[in-house]
């Protein structure tokens, strides 16, 4: 098969994948709905996943580490997503928001 | 150990049998550990060489840090001190409801014989804290007013005092050879310049606050002002002597060169904080806060007469922090007799009560005649010898220092007056002989010491000469 | 050897048993107790004194030492005693007229609930008294020179339940310990220098002119200090007179005739150092001439009989120290012992008066009671005419042994000391003339009440003034004849090697000073006898005394003036550090601290607001900022 | 792996068993499953059994369990059986809060075993996810619900920073085997030849432990949920959370330690900021929980400095701290939850104890003490060991270390003020109820441990 | 960085997509545009899979992402009827603070390795991307996180109940309960 590193350099795919995670994490900051935001969390991860596929592909040589990585990332996300939600739901039922801005109770 | 483990037991006991049993018994049984003391000193069979006899040694913290106790003149005085007051603090207890002071001052005397006795840094440091935490409870607990807002500032000051002193020591520590914390190794230590001022600072703002040298004083007066009188003896007669034994034991040999560096920033201070107290001491109308003042400024010259490295200073305060012990603590169950009996502590509610009790008056004025150190009484041979060695490093400071004979006659003999003499205002109730007997005994000392000052001298002197050479040994201060 | 121990050790043991026991002692026993040790001590003494007569080296004591006091490294004093020829002259008239004054309070004060304590505490005095006369090192010196303040504190404050009594006790005590401070740091001072405080090692290492004359000079001043406040010079002297308050044998005893000397015993003691530093020398006999005349004025204007001898005694030491300036140490030391015989006169006099009066001591509430007390009468006048310089009395020859020293020395002090004893006569003669002359003037106290003193009262009148009659033997001017005359020159003489220099000066001369002196007295006798028994004057309210004589009358104000210049500022001082510096500055230092901590924490709930998106922008910002570090460093 | 195995076991059978029942009655079958797991731990770690066998199923790349990390898991267990034992229940039928706890720790196990950054990941989620829940398991308070999502968003946030700075490590250094980097770094040799890659790794993988850890600036959930939380779950997030959270940090930081230079410098600072701000944030709080919530933040700070020591050899010193820690927030977040009333959750809650409940009193002031590290707790045994070893490195640190510790008189003593208050008026029917034997046991140990420290270092 | 001409097209095109899917994600007013985007953006890194011959992981994401989770997103959406866009603006201010903040962090991750430059060797590419390969790494070295995980999902799936289970109290309950706790 094509080794896409042939014609790229591996900062290509590490800026690419900065590039993303900061958008996740833009994301995360600016927006204000729960689930947005955990969906920001997921891009993020996905940022994550693509760099580590990257670095796989790089180092190649069977070194499946960063692919066994990003399998077990898209599992943590999974579950993640199933409690987040699940948390969001809760929440939902008992205010009827879902907007982070207004759970200020608990401060100083 | 006997002397530690005695009280820490009769505490326990204290604490479970709570107030079933008599204070006059427990004060007996805490004469006990007097009598160990006395024990031990057969038992091991010191010889008043000046050297500190190990008693007691067994690995503690690591290989390093072992639980060592050891015993020589200076720390034989300092204990026949602590084991000779507490019983009388105890004996001084005037109600029945204050539980769980008991306990807690036997506490006091375990914790105190272990500063006293530690031979180790860390267990010095140690029981430096443990003494801390009874005389906190025992001043929270039985504080007349505000005792949070007293005891707490209290216990910050001397608790970042020690902090620094454990940084010191800690050090010290790192620098032996094989890590131990053991007093000979921890003086063998060779420091340069900076960092024997880095470390000596770290002791002395530890001793400096409990002592206390006059800019870290001000936890002292609120404190002792509102705390219980058994606290506040044992806070002036015996707490304020650990910051003394420590400059003295702890700080002076372990300073390194900078004692030099300090010796003049001390005496200055100690020196203000004379004058400071005394004149302080003289509007005072409440009579815990005047001694307190007056505790100030003696404990102040013992801090100069010390840092004059002089073995006349030297031997004279050791022998001035034994005899303020005494007049302290007597001066203060003199007030709690006042305060129970005539209902006030202050002057201006005061008077006149010469005439009810010939015996407490004449008593009351020996002690006040003792603290201002007219001769034949106690205070005198110390003050002397004090003065002379500050007056030997600088005269103008000498002369400073002196003036507290005028100052201290002036507000002792204002207390004398203004609670005894004149037309009374208050009455005082029927002492009861046994209540006279404590004091008694420490009015004895008072005479006894001041008449033959030198059975103690005697006893401390060789330990002394001997810190004397640990001081001049590694640093060559002395010539 | 025990004799000194049994001298000091009597009076002790008096002091002892009647402050332990004295309680429960019948009052006779007790007062009888207290007489008789100090007696047995007189006794002894006398004994040492004949010993002492015969001794083969003149200038050689008794030695005693009991204990090491203290000994660390070379400060080394011992508690010791040593008795020579000066020490034992101290000690006979301490002892000797001590006895007297113990036999008289048993009279005078048979009637106070605190008798015991009254003979506890005299014995105590003499017993601390002779200490400092005894001792031999400096330190023994201050040991009684302590002690003695201490029993004077405790004997003016010896009726506590007056409070004004209790002040002036304290007084004392205080002004005596600002001498004290200066006789301590004489004491540092020479022992920095000689490396000893004892006498045999200092004194002749002072004389042997080895020192340098500051410190010599140093030295001297400090101890001078301390015989200021002891012998109550200016400006320490305004203690004396309120020292009053005390019993009257308390006055005789302390404040006239023995602890009030003790300055002067102490310059003649180290009359070597005084004798080499003339700066000193200076000092004193200006201060002393100044004291002399002040009192002396102050005296003229006072109504209360105690207080016009109080001031006269501190007229006369001052005239003590004006011969001591003089360099007339001898002088001193006469005038020291007769006048000890008539003060103690007349302060038992007087004593005998108030005890009459039943506790007045207004002069202008008496009047006429020569036909009342005779004893006392006849007495009090001896002692009178001994104090004014009346011929041939003791007080004539000391007295004039002083004047002629200073006219030896400095004929403006000469002039300024006789003016100086003229007044003497001027107010001693207007409190016996009104006193015992004139009309009676008292209204609440029955004129017949008024009776003769006990024979214990009595008894000790007589002899003492037996002996103020008798007192100029001691050293009679060299005028009279060299058999009789200087005996106490020659006795002292071993002790005072330096001072013997003395120049001799013309028969002629000194005969034209006597013959001034006994003009003046003469002239000062009619003038009060026209103004105070002819036209029987009342001094006058002190509320209508004219300008110059209020002045006088309120003692130049110096009290007001120490009042507000020392006590004043120093009780503001005291409130003001209290509450300013103590309070404010260090107090509000450490509350500041734990305020700045609290203002701090309270700036997290800007933080910690509980909104979410701001803590994940922190959190990012953080770890921007940290890599960002990492960038650069 | 024991420990792993039972606790998973007693999760699951818990789980099952209590599905229809109060959850107080799994609360004894649970606690005694930990507390097995424990004794069996503390066993195997003192080479008194062996359960060599029973793990040979699994390849040993992963997960490796040293004698240490043993006592970890040891102390973890018996912590949070005490936890489960001391705390009471909630009424609800069905034990999933028990069981979570159960699962939240074989994630703790996970962490301070692991060897592999994907164990260390899975074993950081298998903590947090059940966290996140019981966080929120107090359903119908709000305040509890929001701590859930706080935490939760932000916990979120942390692993996806951690997983960038897995990523980074990866690329740096090809491995994610932690004794395979460790390997690889010590090759590499100087510390300018170290990629970048490896350098950002490691500094975005540490503020995710950071966050685990509560360590400023990465702190900020920690007041808000641990006060949001019921208190169970504080305890347990306080305790079991930062102590696996540390020394998951050690045996990761340790892979790096060609690097010690550099990032002991980072931390240095980190520790201090956290020091000084968690004490000086602590003085100013209201509630129990709060003040407690910043005090764990402060232990953080210490806890660092342990990081910057020399750590293989002295793994023992943060075992000491963490049971220090350990015993002395159990008891006092246990106190909190039982005088703290509905009107009153300050420190007025402790008003008038004295006079109520006299040994209640002495066990909060010893543990107070101990937190405060005071003589002769083991707080204060901790400390010094820790202090001591951090002074080598920076002894103006422990200096600050120090102060802080003073600072934090002023809070933990605040309690004191009620305490000895004779308070008439507002008893606290709580304070009559008596207290768990376990309690005793946790605060004696906090005195034994304190006298005989030599234990420590001898047992480890 | 070479020159940006001579990438490869597909990995341009890719990237683009994937960058410009994730900032309508991030800015998208509504929610379940937002959700389209996202799955989008999955879609595309799918793509970046197969490029890196991570062929497994491509569908992998495919399914799990884009088939599970954001269906499950999308039916929370539903559920919790918050398709419109509920969400109050933020002010600009907030969003440049958050630009920045992101922007900051972004420019020192990329500063860091411009300085120091990135030094990995480079390999060529075997056929590890395949299920065959990658399962059997699973099922031997990874068995330890493989089994492990379970402990996750069990741990998640007891949560999500515990969490999603109803029970009596009405929302006005509710509210009550913690006005209660709040005014005290």
């Amino acid at each position: 098969m094509l080794n896409i590193f042939q014609s790229l350099e591996i900062s290509h795919y590490i800026y690419l994948s900065c590039v993303l995670f900061c958008i996740g994490l833009f994301g995360v900051l600016f927006r204000r709905n729960a689930i947005i935001l955990l969906m920001c969390i997921e891009l993020m991860l996905n940022a994550v996943n693509l760099l580590f596929a990257a670095f796989s592909e790089y180092m190649g040589d069977k070194d499946a580490n960063g692919q066994m990585f990003v399998f077990f990332i898209m599992v943590v996300a999974a579950a993640e997503a199933a409690v987040g939600l699940a948390i969001l739901v809760m929440v939902y039922r008992n205010t009827r928001k879902t907007d982070v801005s207004f759970l200020d109770s608990l401060k100083d | 150990m006997e002397i530690i483990i005695l009280p820490l037991i009769l505490s326990l006991l204290a604490a479970f049998t709570g107030s079933k049993i008599n204070k006059t018994v427990w004060g007996l049984l805490s004469f006990v550990s007097l009598f160990a003391m006395v024990y031990m000193k057969q038992h091991y069979g010191i010889h008043n060489d000046g050297v500190w006899h190990n008693t007691y040694d067994v690995p503690w913290f690591s290989n390093g840090i072992h639980f060592t106790l050891g015993i020589d003149g200076l720390t034989g005085l300092m204990i026949l001190l602590t084991n000779l007051l507490v019983p009388i603090i105890i004996l001084s207890i005037q109600t029945n409801n204050q539980k769980s002071l008991i306990p807690l001052i036997l506490f006091m005397q375990a914790a105190l014989n272990g500063v006293f006795m530690a031979k180790d840094g860390l267990m010095f440091y140690i029981f430096w804290e443990l003494a801390l935490i009874p005389i906190y409870f025992i001043c929270l607990l039985y504080s007349s007013k505000d005792a949070f807002k007293t005891t707490i500032k209290f216990f910050i000051y001397t608790f970042i005092g020690s902090l620094a002193m454990l940084a010191s020591l800690i050090y010290l520590y790192l620098k032996t050879e094989n890590h131990s914390f053991a007093y000979d190794e921890l003086l063998s230590v060779q420091l340069n310049y900076s960092e024997s001022i880095w470390v000596g600072a770290g002791f002395l703002f530890a001793f400096a606050v409990k002592i206390p040298i006059f800019p870290f004083h001000s936890w002292q007066a609120n404190t002792y002002t509102n705390a219980p009188a058994q606290g506040s003896m044992l806070l002036s007669g015996i707490m304020l002597k650990m910051g003394l034994y420590g400059l003295l034991r702890w700080f002076m040999p372990m300073a390194g060169e900078s004692i030099a560096f300090f010796q003049p920033i001390v005496i200055l201070l100690a020196v203000i904080g004379i004058i400071y107290g005394a004149v302080i001491a003289i509007k005072q109308n409440d009579l815990k806060r005047l001694i307190a003042f007056s505790s100030l400024s003696h404990v102040g010259l013992i801090a100069a007469g010390f840092m004059t490295l002089s073995a006349v200073g030297i031997q004279g305060g050791v022998l001035q922090m034994f005899v303020h012990g005494i007049n302290v603590v007597a001066l203060f169950y003199i007030v709690e007799i006042i305060e129970t009996h005539a209902g006030s502590r202050e002057l201006s509610k005061l008077g006149g009560l010469a005439k009810f009790n010939r015996l407490f008056a004449a008593l009351y004025l020996i002690v006040v005649l003792g603290t201002a150190a007219v001769p034949l009484t106690n205070g005198f041979p110390g003050e002397l010898l004090l003065l002379k060695s500050v007056f030997d490093y600088n005269t103008i400071t000498g002369v400073f220092a002196g003036l507290t004979i005028i100052l201290c006659a002036v507000y002792m003999l204002r207390m004398y007056q203004f609670s005894m003499l004149g037309e009374g205002k208050a009455s005082l109730k029927e002492i009861g002989l046994m209540k006279m007997i404590p004091l008694l005994i420490l009015v004895a000392l008072v005479i006894f010491i001041g008449v033959c000052p030198q059975l103690i001298i005697d006893q401390i002197s060789p330990s002394i000469q001997k810190i004397m050479l640990e001081i001049s040994n590694s640093k060559g201060v002395l010539s | 050897m025990n004799s000194i121990g049994l001298i000091l050790g009597l009076p002790l043991a008096g002091f002892l048993i009647n402050g332990i026991f004295g309680k429960n002692l019948p009052k006779s026993i007790v007062g009888w107790l207290g007489t008789f040790t100090v007696l047995a001590s007189f006794v002894i003494a006398l004994g040492v004194f004949n010993d002492l007569r015969h001794a083969a080296i003149p200038s050689e004591g008794l030695h005693f030492k009991l204990f090491t006091f203290l000994n660390i490294e070379n400060f080394n004093v011992d508690f010791s005693f040593t008795l020579d020829r000066l020490s034992v002259m101290m000690t006979l008239i301490i002892t000797g007229i001590g006895s007297l004054i113990h036999l008289y309070s048993i009279a005078y004060m048979h009637e106070d609930e605190g008798f015991y304590k009254f003979f506890a505490y005299l014995n105590f005095f003499i017993f601390n008294m002779l200490m400092l006369v005894l001792g031999a090192n400096f330190l023994m010196l201050f040991f009684g020179w302590e002690g003695v303040g201490l029993c004077s504190y405790l004997l003016i404050g010896f009726w506590y339940k007056n409070a004004e009594y209790g002040k002036a006790a304290r007084k004392a005590f205080i002004m005596n310990r600002i001498g004290d401070l200066g006789l301590l740091m004489g004491l540092f001072l020479i022992f920095h220098q000689y490396q000893s405080l004892d006498y045999s090692i200092v004194l002749p290492k002072m004389a042997d002119g080895s020192t340098s004359q500051a410190m010599l000079t140093a030295i001297s001043m400090c101890l001078f200090v301390g015989a200021m406040g002891k012998s109550a010079q200016i400006p320490l002297y305004t203690w004396l007179p309120d020292a009053m308050a005390g019993p009257t044998p308390v006055s005789a005893l302390i404040h006239a005739a023995t602890m009030v000397t003790a300055g002067v015993y102490l310059v003649v003691r180290c009359e070597a150092l005084f004798y080499l530093s003339p700066i000193t020398n200076n000092v004193i006999l200006w201060v002393g001439l100044a004291t002399s005349l002040m009192a002396a004025l102050i005296g003229l204007k006072q109504n209360d009989i105690k207080k016009v001898l109080a001031y006269s005694t501190v007229s006369q030491l001052g005239l003590m120290f004006v011969a001591l300036g003089c360099g007339a140490y001898t002088a001193a030391m006469f005038h020291l012992a007769t006048h000890a015989f008539f003060k103690a006169l007349l302060f038992l006099g007087s004593g005998s008066v108030i005890h009459a009066m039943h506790h007045e001591q207004d002069i202008r509430q008496m009047g006429g009671l020569k036909s009342k007390m005779p004893i006392t009468y006849i007495t009090f006048l001896i002692g009178t005419l001994a104090i004014t310089g009346f011929p041939f009395l003791s007080g004539f020859f000391s007295k004039d042994e002083i004047l002629l020293a200073a006219f030896d020395h400095n004929k403006i002090v000469y002039v300024l000391s006789v003016i100086s004893a003229t007044i003497t006569g001027l107010y001693m003669f207007r409190m016996f003339f009104v006193t015992f002359h004139g009309t009676y003037r008292n209204h609440h106290h029955s004129f017949d009440k008024v009776h003769e003193s006990p024979w214990q009262m009595s008894l000790p009148l007589m002899i003492l003034a037996v002996l103020s009659v008798l007192g100029g033997l001691l050293n009679l001017p060299s005028y009279l004849g060299h058999n009789v005359s200087m005996k106490l020159s020659h006795w002292l003489a071993p002790i005072l090697p330096m001072a013997e220099s003395h120049a001799e000066m013309s028969h002629n001369t000194e005969f034209m000073l006597v013959g001034l002196v006994v003009l003046l007295f003469v002239l000062v006798v009619l003038y009060t006898r026209n103004k105070y028994v002819s036209k029987n004057a009342v001094p006058e309210e002190d509320a209508l005394t004219p300008s110059t004589g209020k002045v006088l009358a309120n003692k130049f104000y110096v009290d007001e003036l120490y009042d507000m210049v020392f006590v004043k500022p120093l009780e503001l001082l005291s409130s003001l550090v209290d509450n300013m510096i103590d309070s404010k500055l260090i107090g509000g230092l450490i509350a500041g601290v734990s305020t700045l901590l609290l203002a701090i924490s309270g700036l997290n709930k800007k933080i910690q607001n509980g909104n979410i998106e701001y803590y994940l922008t922190f959190m990012v910002l953080a770890l921007a900022l940290f890599l960002g570090f990492n960038l650069f460093f | 792996m024991i420990g792993i195995l039972i606790v998973f076991i007693g999760a699951v059978l818990v789980l099952f068993l209590g599905l229809n029942k109060p959850e107080g009655g799994m609360k004894t079958l649970s606690s005694l499953v930990l507390f097995l797991a424990g004794v069996l731990s503390l066993l195997e770690s003192l080479s008194i059994l062996n359960f060599e066998r029973l793990s040979n199923w699994a390849p040993k790349n992963m997960i490796d369990f040293s004698k240490g990390d043993l006592m970890f898991v040891s102390l973890l267990a018996f912590v949070t059986a005490a936890i489960i034992a001391i705390f009471p229940t909630v009424e609800e039928k069905g034990s999933d809060r028990l069981g979570l706890m159960m699962l939240s720790l074989t994630g703790a196990f996970m962490m301070i075993g692991a060897d592999h950054l994907v164990m260390l990941f899975l074993g950081i989620e298998v903590l947090s996810i059940p966290l996140y829940v019981l966080a929120g398991s107090d359903k119908h308070n709000l305040r509890s619900n929001e701590a859930a999502i706080k935490y939760f968003l932000m916990g979120a946030f942390s692993t996806a920073i951690f997983l960038l700075g897995c990523a980074f490590i990866y690329g740096g250094s090809g491995s994610l085997s932690l004794s395979e980097i460790s390997l690889r770094m010590s090759i590499v040799g100087h510390l300018s030849e170290f990629p970048a890659l490896i350098k950002v790794g490691v500094i975005l993988m540490s503020t995710g432990l950071l966050f685990k850890v509560s360590a400023f600036p990465f702190h900020f959930w920690a007041p808000d949920v641990y006060e949001g939380s019921p208190n169970k779950v504080t305890t347990f997030m306080a305790v079991v959370v930062k102590i696996a959270g540390f020394v998951a940090f050690a045996n990761y930081l340790q892979a790096f330690e060609a690097l010690a230079s550099w990032y002991s410098k980072w931390l240095i600072i980190l520790a201090v900021c956290t020091i000084i701000f968690g004490n000086i944030a602590a003085i100013s709080q209201k509630t129990v929980k709060r003040t407690l919530a910043y005090s764990s933040i402060a232990h953080a700070g210490y806890l660092l400095l342990f990081l910057i020591t020399p750590m293989k050899a002295n793994m023992w010193i943060l075992f000491a701290y963490s049971v220090a820690y350990a015993l002395s927030t159990v008891v006092l977040f246990y106190f909190n939850d039982k005088y703290s009333t509905k009107k009153e959750y300050g420190f007025g809650m402790f008003s008038g104890l004295l006079k109520n409940n006299q040994s209640a009193t002495i066990l909060m002031v010893i543990s107070l003490f101990s937190i405060a590290g005071i003589p002769v707790t083991v707080g204060f045994t901790a400390k010094y060991y820790l202090f001591t070893s951090a002074f080598e490195v920076s002894p103006l640190a422990v200096g600050i270390a120090l102060l802080g510790s003073a600072i934090s008189i002023m809070y933990y003593f605040k309690a004191f003020k009620p305490m000895f208050e004779s308070a008439e008026s507002n008893t606290n029917e709580a304070h009559a109820s008596k207290i768990l034997f376990v309690v005793y046991l946790m605060v004696a140990a906090s005195i034994v441990f304190g006298m005989f420290p030599y234990l420590f270092e001898r047992c480890f | 960085m070479g020159n940006i001409s001579n990438l490869p097209i597909p990995f341009l095109v890719l990237s683009f997509i994937t960058i410009l899917c994730a900032l309508y994600v991030v800015t998208s007013k509504n929610p379940v545009h937002s959700v389209l985007a996202l799955i989008l953006t999955f879609f595309s890194i799918s793509a970046h899979y197969v490029l890196l011959n991570a062929q497994f992981l491509a569908i992998v994401n495919l399914m799990v992402y884009a088939g599970a989770i954001m269906v499950l997103f999308l039916f929370v959406l539903m559920l919790l009827n918050l398709s419109k866009d509920s969400e109050p603006v933020k002010s600009n201010l907030w969003g440049v603070a958050a630009a920045i903040s992101a922007g900051l962090l972004l420019v020192i991750i990329t500063a860091s390795f411009q300085k120091t430059g990135i030094a990995i060797m480079q390999g060529n590419a075997p056929e590890i991307g395949l299920v065959k390969n990658l399962g059997r790494v699973l099922m031997t070295e990874y068995l330890v996180p493989f089994e492990l995980s379970g402990i996750l999902f069990i741990a998640a799936m007891v949560g999500a109940v515990l969490l999603g289970k109803r029970d009596g109290a009405t929302v006005q309950e509710i509210m009550d309960l913690n006005n209660d706790a709040n005014n005290a």
